[in-house]
């Protein structure tokens, strides 16, 4: 398509008590645009995390990191060891980012 | 005996309402904002009334109520691994969810109290909010004691410190305490008491409607797991609760302190304990201890056990003590 | 005639905060939290009062209102289709809307007759409560009837029952109604009246703040729709309320209940009867039904037509009835 | 990519209503690991769901599936003759998982 | 993938202030299927947005389109010239859509 | 002086869950519906006492008072530029905060006086409401006045100017003293006082353990920033308070009004104004011009401050005026 570039597209689940240490990875890694969502639930190796919920206060985040071909090898290599720490899920996957706003990534 | 008050007819209209699969649900935001305002109105009540001992003739009597309140996971822990053959997590978690105490059924305990007239010592909730400390911490000792670890498994001491000793409910507990204290003592009292004394019933009210939801939902899961664990949501308390009720009498609280620590020993945890767990004993299952501790004691607590509980106070203050 | 309620200005700061593109937001769990309370207050006050009755002698006239709370959408039903020329599907799904009740409505009713120092019987409460039965029934039905179904397309009666009768406002009335009247009866409505009654008119006021920022939304949506469904909404409940003022003086209620059965059949639903209908006929708009009730019919109810069912109720109790 | 897994990722967005039917679903096909987010608006064949309206009280939900490919095709075999019932949509794509954390899959 | 149908999804970050001209954007472009999050924080060029900070009043809002590649295509033409206005990103990438509920593409 | 109110313990008490890094959280609609009461709560409540006054008497002493308040971020503008070294947009930004106005603190000073038994009058809420236009305007000219604009860089007068007048603060505020002011005349008070006259101290209480929860996470930021900005955020609050009591006194204000005037005048803003800079001086830092607001001058005010003021108040009182 034209006036896109060919991106990675990183997908990371972790539990909320880590965030705050993925965050500080992110910008280790001079990661310059990635979306947070919140109160996730889901199903992993440490059990169900209803998001219906309101006794278990437990839940998940979602961070959507998109960046370049580059920076995105660097970064999952660094964050490949934390993950099993981290527990949750990792993913890559590939996307057009449509050229026009301001540079963010 | 007292009629039952209306406030605990709340639970019941929400159990029903699950069983109905009504559409009624309650904000999570409310609930959450219920429970704040219940532990500092607890605290804070408490802590008025506290205005009027010595704090250094309480403490001693106060930490032993707290320090033998661990008497009750390490009789819990015994019979859930022997005779309900729980493993050895699955019983200590067990164990430190009813060593540990539910705030709301202290506080149907107070309403119980306030309805036939009767006062209590203030430092209780003080007491209440301590006692979490060593059931959960034993309760966790129980769960992990001799059991081969796994490569890389420590229980992770230091963190459950802190979630204990930084639990929501010790602090505004404890928060409450000192400055209902405080206001106590500086004779200031009058405006916070339009809130945290006078709309105590009516917050507790809806915040059994939103228990009854929740427990409908728990209760299924805990008949599935057989009639043991039933058979000790009820029976265990009735013990926890007559021990209780010896100690405070032992050491002369007066007959509504008396009930109120039996409603402690007999109470078991829903919240601080299933999160303190989770970091400690991971491996414990907490559809069991929470399905035990909300679908089965809690509802039979205040509903059977609380008036129980003041015909033990009564019992035990008939005795002469000396 | 007295003045208008500061409550309902309330109402009309939400209106303009909404029509000025104000920041203002009300929470979601704020507003779901509010219609909660309202819904346990105005069932408990009832509740409470209606334990001066004797409820033998209340549930046949009781009864007889609520079907005859049948002939609200009955008559709605022609001129919408006939003179509106609505669709079947909308016509019957606005009849049921404006067969059923709006709490709030009512809320604001019982406050203008606390103003001008009227009371009322407690039953109206259940009644308002069962109200949504025959009215939801008889919208489906009409949307229904001798429509040509598609294949697959079958009228969900157990679903949209189920729907009805476990809805959040029915359960949450009709457990306030009982449990207000055992405290009533018991004499226990002491501790929760501080909540359920002292903060009734606080909470409306903050409900209603909220209320004028969602008709504001939609009131730009029902204008688009003409003038024709407008003027149904200002005319229709004017008409529904004077056949409710004639019942009620009928069955012999006091001044007070007459005007407030007069404002449950002038009102109309913007929360039941558009979940109702969403199941039972979701090929109609609900942008119209719910425009003209919360846009239209709901501001004129509590500004012009509650003192209108007051002048109403009076007018027919100056009539001697033998 | 090293140390990545060829994947297939299912988004699945049904109405609130139907969660439950879809977790046991799920459950059915040992499904090991998943992600549900909640509160989600939307246009669909059933009309718009605003995610700011608080009268509207219809929800949808995300439910994300992550899993290897033979039981992504088993998942999508019976997924697919419910979800004429369920309504909303279902998405697949391809995706790399980074390996590290306990497998949940 | 039998049974399935090769599509375009769309996912647009935008600030929530913007949300309802991108929704008018989209009715013009005859979108009849899309998904709504909302509550999202995140890092991009105007700074952090936290999703944990009840202060900061601002949030974004993902927007997810599914349709087929001619509509996409349309759709990214006369987006791409208000990105600029809109911040926030806009990704392209492939899918599979499982045939079976009724059509909202 | 008077003993600290039990109320603003509850700050410390968040300061010290924050601090311990509690699991305490409060739901953000809980703290979103608390301001939403507390405005309408101050307006209300200076809206009934309003009603004894002249409003024709009260209008020009009032607009002065709203434009002196101008004042303030011309003050701080040039220590902050010139002593502090910060940027011109960073230095009218956190100008703007600091003319701007705290509902709370004024809140802490309007309990205070209950407190100590001392009146107001009660137009003091609606200046509060007011001050924010010229603080905001003359702050963002500040930070934009001969500014070299990059291209397309246009300051957004009307967008800003929006904001400003359709804030929920001034929204709320003006609403809440016209609503009061109606009922106080109409005689209409008694049923709304309940909740927003007799709850206040009790909101403001929880309110206050969210603003320390909040300020013990900004603290940490504003420190890094250096001393200049934390002597700053003590110093210069104290020197606008003096201004204030002076302009107060000066007006003939009663002594409690005296003290309110230099509470807003020395209270500073961190919800308004940031989201007012935010669109008009993007370029402007937050985290200084927040955290300097609530980390620093807000717990200042409400524990050492406001006594301070009051101290200010009574002894330009002790000066004959003519
Ligand atoms: N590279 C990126 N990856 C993921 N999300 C992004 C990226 N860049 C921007 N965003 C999202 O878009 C929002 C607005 O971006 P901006 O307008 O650039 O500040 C951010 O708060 C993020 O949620
Ligand atoms: N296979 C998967 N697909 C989608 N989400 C997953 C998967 N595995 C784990 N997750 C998410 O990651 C969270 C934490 O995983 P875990 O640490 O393995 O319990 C879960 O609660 C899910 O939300
Ligand atoms: N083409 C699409 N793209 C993205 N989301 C969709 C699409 N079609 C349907 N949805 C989502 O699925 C929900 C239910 O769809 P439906 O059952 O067709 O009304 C909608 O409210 C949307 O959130
Ligand atoms: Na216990
Ligand atoms: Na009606
Ligand atoms: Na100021």
């Amino acid at each position: 398509m034209n006036n896109t570039k060919a991106m990675k597209r990183i997908d990371i689940v972790i539990g909320e008590e880590k965030f705050d240490n993925l965050i500080e990875l992110l910008s280790e890694n001079k990661i310059r645009g990635y979306s947070v969502l919140r109160k996730i639930g889901g199903l992993g190796s440490r059990g169900f995390r209803s998001p219906y919920d309101i006794l278990m206060q437990e839940e998940n985040v979602l961070v959507v990191v998109v960046c370049e071909i580059d920076p995105a090898e660097n970064l999952i290599k660094s964050i490949q060891p934390k993950l099993k720490d981290f527990g949750g899920m990792c993913l890559v996957s590939d996307c057009l980012w449509v050229e026009g706003p301001p540079i963010s990534y | 005996m007292a009629t039952i008050q209306p406030v605990v007819f709340f639970f019941v209209l929400g159990v029903l309402a699950g069983v109905v699969k009504s559409d009624l649900k309650i904000p999570e935001a409310l609930y959450k904002s219920l429970s704040i305002f219940l532990l500092i109105a607890i605290g804070f009540k408490g802590g008025v009334s506290m205005a009027k001992y010595d704090i250094m003739e309480v403490l001693p009597i106060a930490s032993a109520m707290v320090v033998l309140a661990a008497m009750v996971p390490l009789t819990a822990y015994p019979i859930l691994r022997f005779v309900g053959k729980f493993s050895q997590a699955d019983a200590g978690s067990i164990s430190a969810h009813y060593g540990s105490v539910s705030a709301v059924t202290f506080a149907v305990g107070v309403a119980y109290l306030a309805n036939i007239n009767q006062t209590s010592e203030g430092y209780m909730a003080l007491i209440m909010a301590l006692m979490e400390i060593p059931a959960l911490v034993t309760g966790v000792i129980l769960a992990k004691a001799g059991a081969n670890k796994a490569e890389g498994e420590k229980t992770q001491w230091g963190k459950l410190l802190h979630e204990i000793l930084t639990g929501t409910s010790l602090i505004l507990l404890i928060g409450g305490v000192i400055i209902g204290y405080y206001a106590g003592v500086t004779n200031n009292v009058a405006p916070l008491d339009k809130m945290y004394m006078d709309l105590f019933m009516g917050v507790l009210a809806l915040f059994l409607l939103e228990m009854g939801l929740l427990a409908s939902a728990r209760l299924k899961a805990v008949l599935e797991k057989g009639v043991f664990i039933v058979a000790f949501g009820i029976l265990f308390p009735l013990t926890a609760g007559l021990f209780g009720a010896y100690v405070g009498w032992y050491f002369q609280l007066s007959p509504g302190g008396t009930m109120l620590l039996a409603v402690l020993y007999a109470s078991c945890s829903y919240i601080a304990a299933p999160a303190a767990m989770r970091i400690a004993v991971p491996e414990a299952d907490p559809a069991v201890s929470i399905g035990a501790s909300l679908g089965v004691t809690f509802p039979f607590n205040i509903f059977v056990g609380v008036p129980i509980y003041w015909q033990m106070a009564e019992w035990f203050h008939s005795i002469p003590l000396d």
